[in-house]
Order: C-alpha cells, then structure tokens, then sequence
C-alpha cells in the first residue's frame, strides 16, 4: 500500500530497528557477570536485565533480556552492540549523545551514534522515547552500582 | 465486510452531537476513541454544568451564610442524592465523596481496615483485580500481620470459584473483588462469593469502577458492604470518586482524613466528628466536578443503565466476531457477551501491544496497551501486556471497523516491513 | 465617606471583566464577594482551560500509548512545574498533588507522621491553626502516644514566641505553623520558628493555603520542608491541592494512598514504587483540574505576587480604617497591614456575626460568620465566631464600602427593630 | 428607613424573635436536672444546652444555656416555654409540627404551635434552619437518653 505510507511511522519503526527486534544480538545472560542491572516501566509493563562483564574499565562482554515493545527490545540489541569493547568514560559519554538526540537537542553528533542514529524516528512519540531509553537507563545503573562497589 | 444492520437501542448518532470532543481529528484522521475503561469523555452537559457553577455559583460549602455558598451546598448535596438513587442506596448518607476509586478503597483499608483486621487474619481478594484494589489490601495485611489469599482466574479469564470455602474460611476478614475486569472485560458473579463471606462473618468490597458505569448496579441486591467507583469512567469529571458503604459501618469507623468540615467540635486536647458522611469528607471537597458529576448521572439515567449495557453488548459481540477472523490473535476473556462487559482485549504473538497501540493511534484510533494495572493476572497469562479496546455510549458499529482495519494496518506493516 | 482616590497599582476593573461570576446579582443587588479565604473565583481563563481540556485533550494520563493521552500526560506535568516555579522549588519532582490543602497535610501525618513520630515525641503547632493544621496532628499524637504542645496567641492575634525554646524542645519532631491566619489575616513571621526547629533537628511544616495565593512565597528562603495549599483559594478549580517537600523527604517516605499509577511493579506478594512524586499520586489524578491550575498560576504570574499583596494591602487598610470608625465594633489581628494579610474580622458585641451575615447578604455582599474552622482560636478569644471579609485582586474599595453600609444596615436594623 | 425595609429580613427577625433574643426566657441551669442535651452545630459554631427536670411524664421544669445566633437563642428561648408542662408525648408532637413548619410541609396546623410560628420566616433562609431547629434536636436528644435510662 505505498500510497498510504505514513512517513513518521516508517521513520519510528526503521528497517534496521525491525531487524534488530527480529534478530536481537546478545540476547540471553552471561554465566559471571560482575555487574547486573534490571529496570523497568512502570508505565507499560516493558522489562529489561543487563549482564556486564566489565575488565580492566571496559565493556569486556555484555547480554541483555527484555520483555516489550519492538522499540525496548531493539535500543536493547543496539545498545549492546554499541558498548561492547567501550571503555566506561566511552560508554558515559556515548549515552549522553544519545539521550542529547532523543530529548531532541540540536548539537548532537548523530555520526558519531552509529547504528543507534536509527532511534531518531522515536522522537516524534514521546511515549516511545522512554521505551528507547530503558534499557540505556538500567546500563547505567548497573554501572553506577559496579562503581560503588569498588569505590 | 460490511457493520452489521442491526439497530442499536438508541440513537447513537445524537448521542455523539452531545460529546464535543468527538469531532475532533487525530494525525489528520477523526478521533475513534475507544480508551473508555481508563476514562470516559463527557458531555456537553456535563462541561456547561461546570462553566455554570464557576460562573454563576462557585462557594466554599457547608459553613456559608450567604447566597452563593447555599446554592452551591445545595447542589452539592444534590449529586449525592442522585449517586444514592443510582446505585439504589439506602440514604444518601451512604455515599461518601473521595476523589476516585483508588482513595475510596484506600479509606476502606485505612479506616476501616486498621482497626479491624488483625495479625493472622486474612483477606481475600482475586488474581484479576486492578492494582487500585490489591496493593492498599498488601500495604494493610504487610502492617498488621494478616495474610491475603487469591481465587485463581481460569484460561478463559473468569474467576474460578471451585475451592472457595478453602478461600474464605472463619479466618476471613475482609473480600474485595471487582464486579468487571478492566482488563479483560471478564463480568464477575457475586453472588456466591458475598454469601460465602457475609457466612464466614467477613465484610465484602465491590470494586465497582468497570460496573457502575456501563450496567444497572443495586447495592443492595448485590448485597455489598461497601462499593467503589469513580465518576470520570461513566461521563463525569476528573477528580470524583464515590464510596457506598453500609450506613451503620460509617457510624461505626473513626474518620479517614481530618481537617476542615469533617469535625463536631475542635479543642486544644483533641476533637469530635461530624455527622456521617460529611465525617469523611475531610477539607474543602472537589465541589465543583461533584456537581457537574450530577449532570453526568442525569445524562445516563436519561438513557437507561440497561440500554447502555445492552448497547455495548452490541458492539462487543460484533467486536469479538471480527477480531476472531483475524489470523493469529488472541483474545481474553469469555467469548460469551453475556458474562462480559464492553472491552476487547487481545494480542498477536509476534507484536507488541504498544506497537499496535502506536499504529492504530496514527490512524486516529485510540486503545490501550499494556498491563491495565494488573500486572498479576497479565502474569498469570506470562504477558507483558494486551492491546484493549473498550467501548461506550457513543461508539459505532463503524467504529469497531476502524478499529480492525487498524490492527489489520499493523500486522501488514509488520509484515510488509520486514519482507 | 468617599473612597480613597489612591490608585490601586494595576486595572481592577480590567480584572474584573475576567471574572463572569461578578456579573452576578444577589438578592437584586451586585454581588459583592468578600469571601475570598473560603474560596476565590475563577477567571475566564481558568473556565476556558477545562473546557478546553474536556472537548480538546480528555485522556487518563501517564500509561496511554495515544494521542489525547500524551497530551493531557504533558499539560499535566507542565502544572508541575509551573508550581514549582512558582513557590521557587528546585524541582518539579518537589510537587506532589493532592485534593486539597487538607489533603497534603494528612499525607504528611500518614506518611511522614506514623513512620516518624514516636512515643513520648512533641509535635509543636501554634493555638491560630486552622483544623485542618490541628486535627490530623492530634490524632497523629493520640495514636503514637506523642504530645502536642501550642504556640501561644497574643490579644493584638499574633503568635507569641517568648519562651519558644521551652517549646520547641529536644523532643520535637516537627512544627507545624501556618504562614498566614485565615480566621485574622495575620502574617506570622516563620524564619525564627523555622530555626528553632531545625536546630532541634526537627522538620518544619507551613501550612500556605492563605499565603501562596496572596503574596510571594519562596519555599528555598523559607527553609521548610513541607509547604501545603489549595488550587481553589487562588482562582483555581476545586479539587487541587499542592504538597511541597523537599525531593529527599519524598524519597525515604513510604507511599500514602496505593494504587494505579504509583507502583512500579506488582506482585500477588507485594508491590514496590514508582519514582517520586507518582508515588505519592495512587489512582486517576484530578487531571482537568491540576490542567486547569495551569492557566490560574499564568493568571497570577502575569499580574505578578507583589502586585496581589500590595493591592490587598490597600483595601485592607481602607477596611480596618473604616470600619474602626464604627461605633462598638470589635477588629481582631493586628492593625499595622503589613503584618497583615487581605482580612478583616470583627463583631459587634450585641450582635452575632450570623446575624450580620445574613443581613450583608441581602444587600449582595458576602462575608464569612462563624468560627472560620478555628475553634481553638475563636475560645482563646471567648467567642464563637467573627464575622470575616476577605479580599482579593478583583476587589474595589467601591466593594469595601459597600461592605460598611451593609454592617452600618445590621447595627441599625438591630436597634430599629428592638426601637 | 421605611421605603428601604426588605420584607423577608423583617419576616425572619420578627419582633417577638428578637424580643426572646433580648430577653431569654428559663435562660441558665437547673440544680438538678434528670435529663441533660448537649448540641453543637458544626458548621457555625452555634451551642445549646438543655437541662430537664422530668416528673410523671411531663416537662416539669426546663432551662438552656446557648451560645450563638439570635436565631438559634430565640428559638432556645421559645422552646423552653412552649414545652413546660407538656407531657413527653406532646412534646414529641409539638417537635414534628414544629419541623414540619421548618422544612416547609403544607400540612402544618400552625396555630398549634403559639408563638413559635413567628419562626416560619427562617424558612426563607435555609442555612439558618440549622440555627433554629438546634435547640429542639438537642430536647430530643435529651430526652432519648432519659428513655434509655429508664427503658
Ligand atoms: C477495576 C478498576 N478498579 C479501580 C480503578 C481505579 O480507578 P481510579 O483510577 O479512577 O481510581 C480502575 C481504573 O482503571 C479500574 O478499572
Ligand atoms: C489556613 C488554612 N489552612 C488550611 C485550609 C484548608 O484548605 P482546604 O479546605 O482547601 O483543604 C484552609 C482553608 O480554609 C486555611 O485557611
């Protein structure tokens, strides 16, 4: 139905996204992670647990599970592929850029995103943006626990 | 396939000139709104009722000695008659003013609850209620030490009543459940389970925020100790729930919150009540939305509680029939209309309820998608969430149409998307 | 005696063009509303906002995937943080919203109070509270086995703060004061009892229902932990009420009422929360009416605090010298109107202030007789009630002389009809 | 003022109401009352307090004390001398005539009531019925209890 094709949906719901949603990376858990973190939406019901292996300040390995939407689940897929190998300070500041594009800021560097670039169409509905953002969220939680367990 | 022929019990059409919203577009198409177990619209009635009152009435209540603050009491006072005449309550002195279902059932386990329900005592509530009318029950239980128990909800979504005098027992304090399903539509029998707690000596709460509103509900056949709901899901206000209790029970409990018009007599050493209801009724009350909510009560009253349910009937039953052509889907709750009230409530496997939520909303249709604030009985079903529409006084054969042309809209795109 | 020609520092008569209530007649006379602690009216603005609201954006909020629901989801939180500014909060997550003034002090109580408060604690307030600023905290005490200890009130109506360090001891645990007396118009001054308290360690609560709405209140230089006030008493809908805590205090507290909306996830064993301040909102919130608040808080900004108190301030001030001239009339609160808010309140001693109510009422003026939900102050003065008027920014100095005649009309009626 | 009178105002303070207002009739406390009634009206403050002496079925003597409006005093006032002497049946009678005035029923027999029809103005002003039938829900409360006490 190409005459009907409604472009802010195609833009939300990106080729790559379904790809993602289909094919999640990193799914599943890791046998020893040092560093887990589980969040959720209250608001919808979507869930979401990270397993990180974290050595020698990098992501050395990271899995991810997750009830919800096909927004939820592929920002998850995405965003294990994105901070696999990053060090900490790199993954700080790649969620920075990222939640800087999806609250709609002007001076993001959306190159420098990567594949993540494809979430962009999620900001035309807000009620979605969290969704992109859940499991970036519970990442950080993660990490911050991570953090203080060795502070 | 075209909306089947069949006349609706009334004239849907006039009904809906009365609903102004309802001329408006969403993403440039009309709205079809089909949200109404979370709220309802309202009517131009009860929207003039409002500008009324804040133009010609508005005064603070029950301590004033001048022409405005009479009128507005009266009127005030007014609302609850007709509440108290809704439901076929005893006397309007039954009827207490909260702001929503959720507080009404929040003062029940306050005031009632704290000081009756003891350590090893137990509450029976079921795995299908709202969390409006599950987490105060916890909270109080948690508190005092008491246990709460469950009757179990069968695949095809009706509460399963086998086993209920091993539920409800001498140990039973308290039975709360909700007359309808928000989630699945599912229409509870009750009888059966009040008897068994009015045998046991326990007290029986009705929720009944899915009833009230879309069928004719009479206390007292139904035989309740106390009855929720809340005015903005049947074409009233935000910020109005009601409390029906049994008169004598209102006697008996110490007030819920205090402050202004809810007391008798106020010294440094402490205070005295107020009279029933007005004991509960603690501050300056939502004055101006319970008035209006009297329009709302005359709006369906006029039509008649039994043509409202017998219209969504209508529209379920046509609703179901379609959504069960289409390939894949899954539908909770009873296929049969007469033990369900206006929701459809269904999911496809391989998409979420929120992405057919966001392409039906392109297509100007809105539903709900989500656990409806039951997270318990979606796991029970081990889901995350259904896709739920829900019916009212002024949706269409056409719109039930819309709708399935829209999840019909989003399995394509899904599947169109990813060939 | 003519009014005073001094120009009152912005258009009244622009203002009063806002308000259709004041095209009123009582009794074939203009009303005259002099009730404005009771409640004020509402401007155009506000009326229009709700009906904006209900034909335009009527959705339940924070869970709809759809159009309308995301709508009314920003313009709701958009009041947050209009609130926020207003009273200066560091952040919108400080605003919880409740029903009433009365509301967030019984939230505080519950959820604060019960966890906190413990046998053989103080609770400090002042003899000038209104109930809805005593009574919870009694019944608080009662509960836990706590005291409560008085601020005195001095003759000229002020708080009397020698010896607030025998008061405000060790064992306190929160103070609680009221900014502004609804019953005399007294402007307490808080920063000392303020001190006091936190240097005990204790937390301090302001009750602002009759300051917020009549002159700046900045919560940050105020230094309290808990601020409460009501939308209705500063041109908003009924039904709205602001709790302000500081964002850490909402944190560690437990939820009040439970629910919808404010959990996070829940189980058949327990529930945990959502973040601050949703936790603190169970059920459907008041959602028209918090929108509607909106457009209120826009209408004050614009005409700017200051403005408010120095306009009543005028009009107090032409009150009290008017009325002084009256023969045997008595005045309470202090004279000097800059320690005053926008009241005056008297009583003829042969005459009952109902009686005076009633007469002012037929000649379209509206006042409040009676004890102004401050029995424990009106007994401190030995007496069941004053007569009160209350102003506001669409009052006229026209309107406080219509107020003159009218007391002028009940004392000569009264000798008349004796003559 | 004779052009300006506001005939309903001069129907609620009708001269005999504000005579018994001036000059309270059985105002103060018996030594030893059988029967006592306290009565609040929480919406104005108003207090009443009635003090019985009941003999043989009858109202033998009767007083008040009462803080409030003119127009609960008088009532208070008029109250007292209409029931003295009355047996407790006629005072029950009496009250319902006397409501039945109040609320506004058509088929009251006013001149059984005497005096007390000079309240029928208060009708007009139906935040002060309150004030009017406070006194004689206090009797009644009054005498409920002497009942139980010797039921
Ligand atoms: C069955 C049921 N109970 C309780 C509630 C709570 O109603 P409210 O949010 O108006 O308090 C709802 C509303 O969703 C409901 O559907
Ligand atoms: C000083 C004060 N505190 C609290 C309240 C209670 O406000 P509300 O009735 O809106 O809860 C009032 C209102 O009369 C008041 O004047």
């Amino acid at each position: 139905m190409p005459l009907d094709r409604d472009v802010e949906l195609d833009e939300l719901y990106r080729e790559i996204i379904l790809d993602h949603y289909r094919n999640p990376r990193n799914r599943g858990s890791l046998d020893q992670p040092n560093a887990i973190g589980e969040g959720d939406n209250p608001l919808c019901g979507d869930e979401v647990r990270v397993d990180l292996d974290i050595r020698d300040g990098r992501v050395s390995d990271v899995r991810f599970e997750a009830k919800g939407c096909s927004i939820s689940q592929a920002s998850a897929s995405m965003m294990t592929e994105a901070v696999k190998g990053l060090s900490l300070e790199e993954v700080d500041s790649l969620f920075e850029t990222f939640k800087g594009m999806m609250y709609g800021s002007d001076e993001v560097d959306v190159e420098a995103l990567g594949d993540l670039e494809a979430l962009q169409g999620v900001r035309k509905f807000p009620v979605r943006v969290k969704c992109a953002t859940l499991a970036w969220n519970t990442l950080q939680e993660a990490l911050e626990e991570f953090g203080k367990g060795r502070g | 396939m075209k909306p089947s022929k069949a006349k609706t019990v009334f004239d849907v059409q006039a009904i809906r000139r009365d609903f102004p919203i309802l001329g408006r577009q969403v993403h440039g198409k009309p709205l079809v709104y089909l949200d109404n177990a979370a709220t309802t619209q309202k009517p131009r009635a009860v929207i003039d009722a409002l500008v009324h009152y804040y133009e010609h009435q508005n005064a603070n209540i029950h301590r004033a000695i001048h022409t405005l603050g009479e009128e507005a009491t009266a009127a005030y006072e007014e609302t609850r008659a007709k509440v108290s005449q809704f439901i076929n309550a005893s006397r309007p002195e039954s009827i207490v003013f909260t702001r929503s279902a959720t507080e009404a059932l929040n003062l029940i386990a306050y005031a009632w609850g704290r000081a009756n329900v003891k350590k090893g005592d137990e509450i029976v509530l079921t795995q299908m209620e709202h969390h409006s009318n599950m987490v105060p029950w916890q909270r109080l239980a948690q508190e005092v030490g008491a246990t709460i128990k469950y009757i179990g909800v069968s695949d095809e979504g009706t509460l399963d009543l086998d086993g209920l005098d091993d539920i409800i027992t001498e140990k039973t304090k308290l039975v709360s459940v909700t007359q309808v399903s928000n989630a699945f539509g599912t229409i509870n029998v009750l009888d059966k389970i009040i008897a068994a707690a009015h045998r046991r000596g326990a007290l029986a709460v009705v929720d009944g925020a899915q009833s009230v509103p879309h069928m004719p509900v009479d206390v007292q056949a139904i035989d309740c100790d106390f009855l929720a709901f809340s005015a903005h899901k049947m074409l009233g206000p935000t910020g109005v729930g009601v409390l029906y209790a049994r008169y004598e029970l209102l006697e008996e409990m110490e007030p819920f919150q205090s402050g202004g018009e809810m007391i008798s007599r106020v010294r440094l050493e402490g205070a005295s009540w107020n009279d029933v209801p007005w004991k509960f009724e603690a501050g300056t009350p939502n004055i101006a939305d319970v008035i209006a909510f009297g329009a709302a009560l005359d709006y369906l009253s006029a039509l008649g509680m039994d043509n409202v349910r017998a219209h969504e009937q209508e529209l379920t039953a046509y609703a179901l029939r379609r959504l069960r052509q289409l390939e894949d889907i899954i539908i909770y709750g009873p296929q049969d209309t007469s033990r369900r009230g206006g929701v459809a409530s269904f999911n496809y496997p391989d998409i979420h309820a929120h992405d057919v939520g966001t392409i039906l909303d392109r297509e100007g249709v809105a539903i709900r998608a989500g656990h409806h604030c039951a997270q318990p009985l979606m796991r029970r079903f081990d889901m995350a969430g259904t896709a739920r529409a829900s019916f009212y006084i002024y949706n269409t054969l056409e719109e039930v149409d819309a709708l399935i042309e829209g999840v019909e809209k989003a399995r394509a795109f899904f599947s169109h998307a990813s060939g």
